[in-house]
């Protein structure tokens, strides 16, 4: 338990803590109970190649992440992984800006991890609901170059949205790139601005999945077709990260 | 010794009684990665319209106690597309390729057919549980005069053996299951999804965007064993028996009921490997009870 | 402040929404001795037939992933025995008393109307998933003119409220639910056991000694809801909501579909406390989510 | 784990310590996996009302006592108890044969302890698959006056059936009553015995259960009427023990 509704789980597994890329996701088995069948995404937080060692940071929200925060350490768990097309880091790049809420902040650590080691310049906008739903601040704080926080409450950092200091931001210095996860308003308003200023945006989606790995079409999600249309892509296999101008958030229904 | 796995419908061979349902094995493709699709005794592809279909909004997936709700609404290239850019790829491994297709019209099923004809597939699979967009939308596989129509019509049209797919929402399935086999068709699978929807108590809406959906998973193994008996019971036309399957007991159990074999499919949702461990389960449990040959259980129910 | 939990349904008022479902709580007795009988919504009584019934032989349960099957076959001392004997127990607890009745004609189910005319209860509730001995075994629910008959000879000499229990095992519950408003049934109780089977791999053989049964629980909720909300959709009768409900969020999702109070079943062989738990965490429910009246939340999903 | 099928668990509580008759079960709600919903009947073993402690003593045969067995000391087990019509021990009765078969002999501890407490000679035949199976006899033979043990392969006292040496018995001597718990089979050859030697005799039977406590009938063993016919009781309230004369062992289907 990392803060009174996130929690952090570490596993051991060679193959994705060697593969992973920042934005993919794994998919767990709830162990023990039966009745539900299906597996949960949840984001790679962090891997540690050396050690096999994966890190994901969930939040509580239905049964099966409360079965899965009842796990001792030792016991097995059955991952599928890592899944997904994650995020695009062309070389290019020189400064980017990395932008999270909530829980949707998990998939960026190893993304600042990627970004500093490509020496990005990187600068991490985070919103939490208040100060007891932070984490993991002094590691992006070590793995970016500046980290402006906003809280809804104002309990820690700036009070209010963290689209409002997006905003602020943009009017300052435009980024190569933006990468954004996050609730489905705030990826709108990402999503807006980004068309605003211009600036290329990588975004990660969420949608209720079955396989996890292509064959089932149930994760849709609306992408724009060049006729003017739409067709509706995978986001477990397609995604989770879109190019924001390409993706409908209106027919996105779930938030983080 | 290594028990017999292998099994015949329609003259038709089969390595093992196990199938991968249409709608949860995609193409094929998705799950090459994970099983090596030669040890299937077959693959039923995604359901395939005759025009690209763009499916239903999301959310398409809720879960239920031992159960899942879908409605991706036959999300599918085309048939045209199918054949020419998925087929291929499939003809590579040495299975058993079964053909879903879903029609408006009994006509958009012939032309299917029709497409079909000189296409190295080695089964039709008519899914007539969607809606009849002629008949205001009732499905077409919930009368059994429809029933007997489509299936004759499909079969004027068709060169490979068709297996009609029957929906599970009708009051009596062996009415059905009769029609069919009265219009030659040359066998059944069942059963498709249950019709079922799922509420969030919390938002106070329906959890997926078009309310209801098909429900699947062990939760429908009953009435699946109980429809695959009860059709057993009145036609000789072969059985491909669907419906939560999970392990290789649960294969026995469809083939006691009458089953000659069995569709998997929720359970690829679980797992990629699902299919194979299934087969491996089932090789197991007959090392296990001393029975040498698969065939050896259909029908073999003690009552 | 406490939420309002009580709802009207033909005039008659209840406590609470919920109701112990019909052959899951006994003539209540069983019950007394965990949960105050009184702080129920109302009880439906194990089903009554004419003349004493001794039922099916053993075993008469199954268990299926997140159901169970029974095939009890209406075990039951008659409803003679039941007004004398089991009644006045019954009516020293202060709540509403649903009497179910089941007939082999339609004759049958007059009768047992008739003789409950000058008896305190509350409701009748016609069971019409029964085989229908006149028309060939055929369940007396699966026919809307059947049902229009049986609504309207009933109601002809009943002198309580008669709600009309449907099986689900039909095409189209809508023309079923439809034929009891127009026969002037006052309510509809939806839904009763799914038809399904269950077999033992092991030995080879059905686990009923029956062969098929009536699957209940968590496993169909979600076939039950989809039926509830179609049913909602098309009549204006009180709907009582049945199937796999085992906590107040289940009660919640059927107020939303349209039902105006549910009944429970299995949940009741699985705790004996179950009802009284669900009214709890039903009213824990509104709480949280400032509902000060439950008849807020009837028919109040959001699509 | 006592045999290498049979497990024993105990666990603590008051009332089914203080309240529990011989031939008495509980019914256990199988804990984590919520696909299984119903409970399993269990007979008490033995209990120890200063402590409130309970014994149960199990075989693994299917998911949910694989899950049982799988329980850690210190986890909270949801049981009803005690359910059901145990043995009938009346004052007069000065001897008795008590005959348990397998893991019918569960049951059995607890009558003998009480029949002793009451004076009674008992004398115990009890009847094993083989040397392997075999558990509590110590305690057994602390509990009556004689214990004759047999193996269906002879590789722990005598070789042959229970009931091959409980027809030696009753011709030696008759008892004043018999108790038997077992499988099916055994039961029918006790039933036939009983009536032959004249002997009153009480059985438990099992039967598969839905409430465990009287309410939904699906329980039912068929238990003969004066009229010549029968009739259906409920194996969980007006059972699970019977009087030999009048239960019909064709109509039970299951063994244990
Ligand atoms: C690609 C991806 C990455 C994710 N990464 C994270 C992460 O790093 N940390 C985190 O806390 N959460 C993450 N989520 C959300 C997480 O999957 C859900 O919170 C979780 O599945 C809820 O499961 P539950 O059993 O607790 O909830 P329940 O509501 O009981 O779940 C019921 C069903 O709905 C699905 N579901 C519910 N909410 C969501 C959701 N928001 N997205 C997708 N499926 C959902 C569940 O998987 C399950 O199938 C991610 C989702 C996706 C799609
Ligand atoms: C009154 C009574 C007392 C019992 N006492 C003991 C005991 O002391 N020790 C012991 O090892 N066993 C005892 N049994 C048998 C025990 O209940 C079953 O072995 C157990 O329920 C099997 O559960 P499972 O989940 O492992 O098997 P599964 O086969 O997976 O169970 C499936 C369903 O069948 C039921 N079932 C399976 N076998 C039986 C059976 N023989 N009797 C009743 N229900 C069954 C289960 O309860 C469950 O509902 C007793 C049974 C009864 C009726
Ligand atoms: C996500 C999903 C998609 C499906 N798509 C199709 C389809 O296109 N055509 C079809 O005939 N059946 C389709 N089905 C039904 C399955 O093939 C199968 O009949 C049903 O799910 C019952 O089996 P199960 O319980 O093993 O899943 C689909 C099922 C699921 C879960
Ligand atoms: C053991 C058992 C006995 C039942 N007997 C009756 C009955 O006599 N009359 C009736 O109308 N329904 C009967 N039912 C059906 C239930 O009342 C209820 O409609 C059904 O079980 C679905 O609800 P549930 O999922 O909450 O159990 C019985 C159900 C069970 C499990
Ligand atoms: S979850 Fe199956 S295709 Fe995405
Ligand atoms: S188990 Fe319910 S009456 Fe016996």
């Amino acid at each position: 338990m990392i803060t009174s509704h996130m929690y952090k789980m570490a596993f051991l597994s060679e193959g994705i803590a060697l593969n992973a890329n920042p934005g993919q996701f794994v998919h767990i088995k709830v162990p023990g109970d039966n009745s539900l069948l299906l597996r949960r995404p949840i984001s790679i937080y962090d891997v540690h190649p050396q050690t096999g060692m994966v890190e994901i940071v969930y939040q509580v929200v239905g049964k099966g992440t409360r079965i899965l925060s009842g796990m001792n350490a030792g016991q097995v768990i059955d991952v599928l992984g890592p899944l997904g097309k994650g995020f695009t880091i062309s070389r290019e790049i020189k400064s980017a800006f990395v932008v999270g809420g909530g829980c949707g902040i998990a998939p960026l650590k190893l993304l600042m991890r990627r970004l500093k080691e490509m020496g990005v310049v990187v600068t991490a906008l985070l919103g939490f609901r208040s100060r007891e739903a932070v984490y993991g601040l002094e590691e992006f704080e070590m793995l970016s170059d500046r980290v402006l926080v906003t809280t809804d409450d104002g309990s820690l950092g700036r009070k209010g949205l963290v689209t409002q200091v997006l905003e602020e931001e943009l009017q300052q210095l435009l980024p190569d790139i933006m990468f954004a996860c996050g609730p489905t308003p705030m990826l709108k308003v990402v999503q807006r601005l980004a068309k605003e200023y211009s600036v290329p945006c990588q975004m990660s989606l969420e949608e209720r999945m079955g396989c996890g790995i292509g064959g089932c079409l149930v994760c849709s999600c609306a992408v724009r077709t060049p006729d003017g249309g739409f067709e509706y892509k995978r986001v477990c296999k397609d995604g989770p990260v879109f190019w924001s101008q390409e993706v409908m958030l209106d027919e996105a229904t779930i938030g983080c | 010794m290594k028990p017999r796995l292998d099994v015949e419908i329609c003259g038709v061979s089969f390595k093992n009684p196990v199938i991968a349902a249409s709608g949860t094995f995609g193409f094929g493709r998705e799950y090459a990665e994970y099983v090596d699709l030669n040890m299937l005794g077959g693959i039923a592809v995604k359901g395939l319209t005759l025009l690209p279909k763009k499916g239903n909004p999301p959310p398409r997936i809720a879960e239920t106690p031992s159960g899942i709700l879908n409605s991706v609404g036959l999300q599918n290239p085309g048939i045209d597309y199918f054949i020419e850019h998925e087929l291929p790829e499939l003809l590579k491994y040495d299975t058993r390729i079964i053909v879903n297709i879903n029609g408006n019209t009994i006509d958009e099923y012939c032309r299917m057919a029709e497409k079909l004809r000189d296409v190295p597939v080695h089964f039709l699979e008519l899914n007539i549980s969607c809606p009849n967009v002629k008949q205001g939308g009732v499905a077409f596989g919930t009368h059994p005069d429809v029933v007997y129509d489509i299936t004759r019509s499909v079969k004027a049209h068709a060169k490979q053996p068709v297996l009609v797919k029957l929906t599970p929402n009708v009051t009596d399935i062996k009415e059905i299951a009769i029609a069919v086999e009265k219009a030659g068709g040359d066998g059944i699978s069942l059963i498709n999804t249950v019709l079922g929807m799922a509420i969030d108590a919390k938002k106070r809406r329906p959890v997926l965007a078009n309310i209801v959906g098909g429900l699947s998973g062990p939760a429908i193994k009953p009435i699946a064993l109980r429809m695959v008996w009860e059709v057993a019971q009145v036609v000789s036309i072969p059985i491909i028996g669907i419906g939560g399957i999970t392990t290789g007991e649960d294969v026995v159990e469809f083939l006691l009921a009458g089953a000659t074999a069995v569709g998997v499919g929720t359970a690829n949702l679980i797992s990629p490997t699902a299919c194979i461990d299934i087969v491996n389960q089932l090789e197991e449990y007959m090392v296990q009870n001393g029975i040498g040959d698969v065939n050896e259980l259909i029908g073999g129910l003690r009552v």
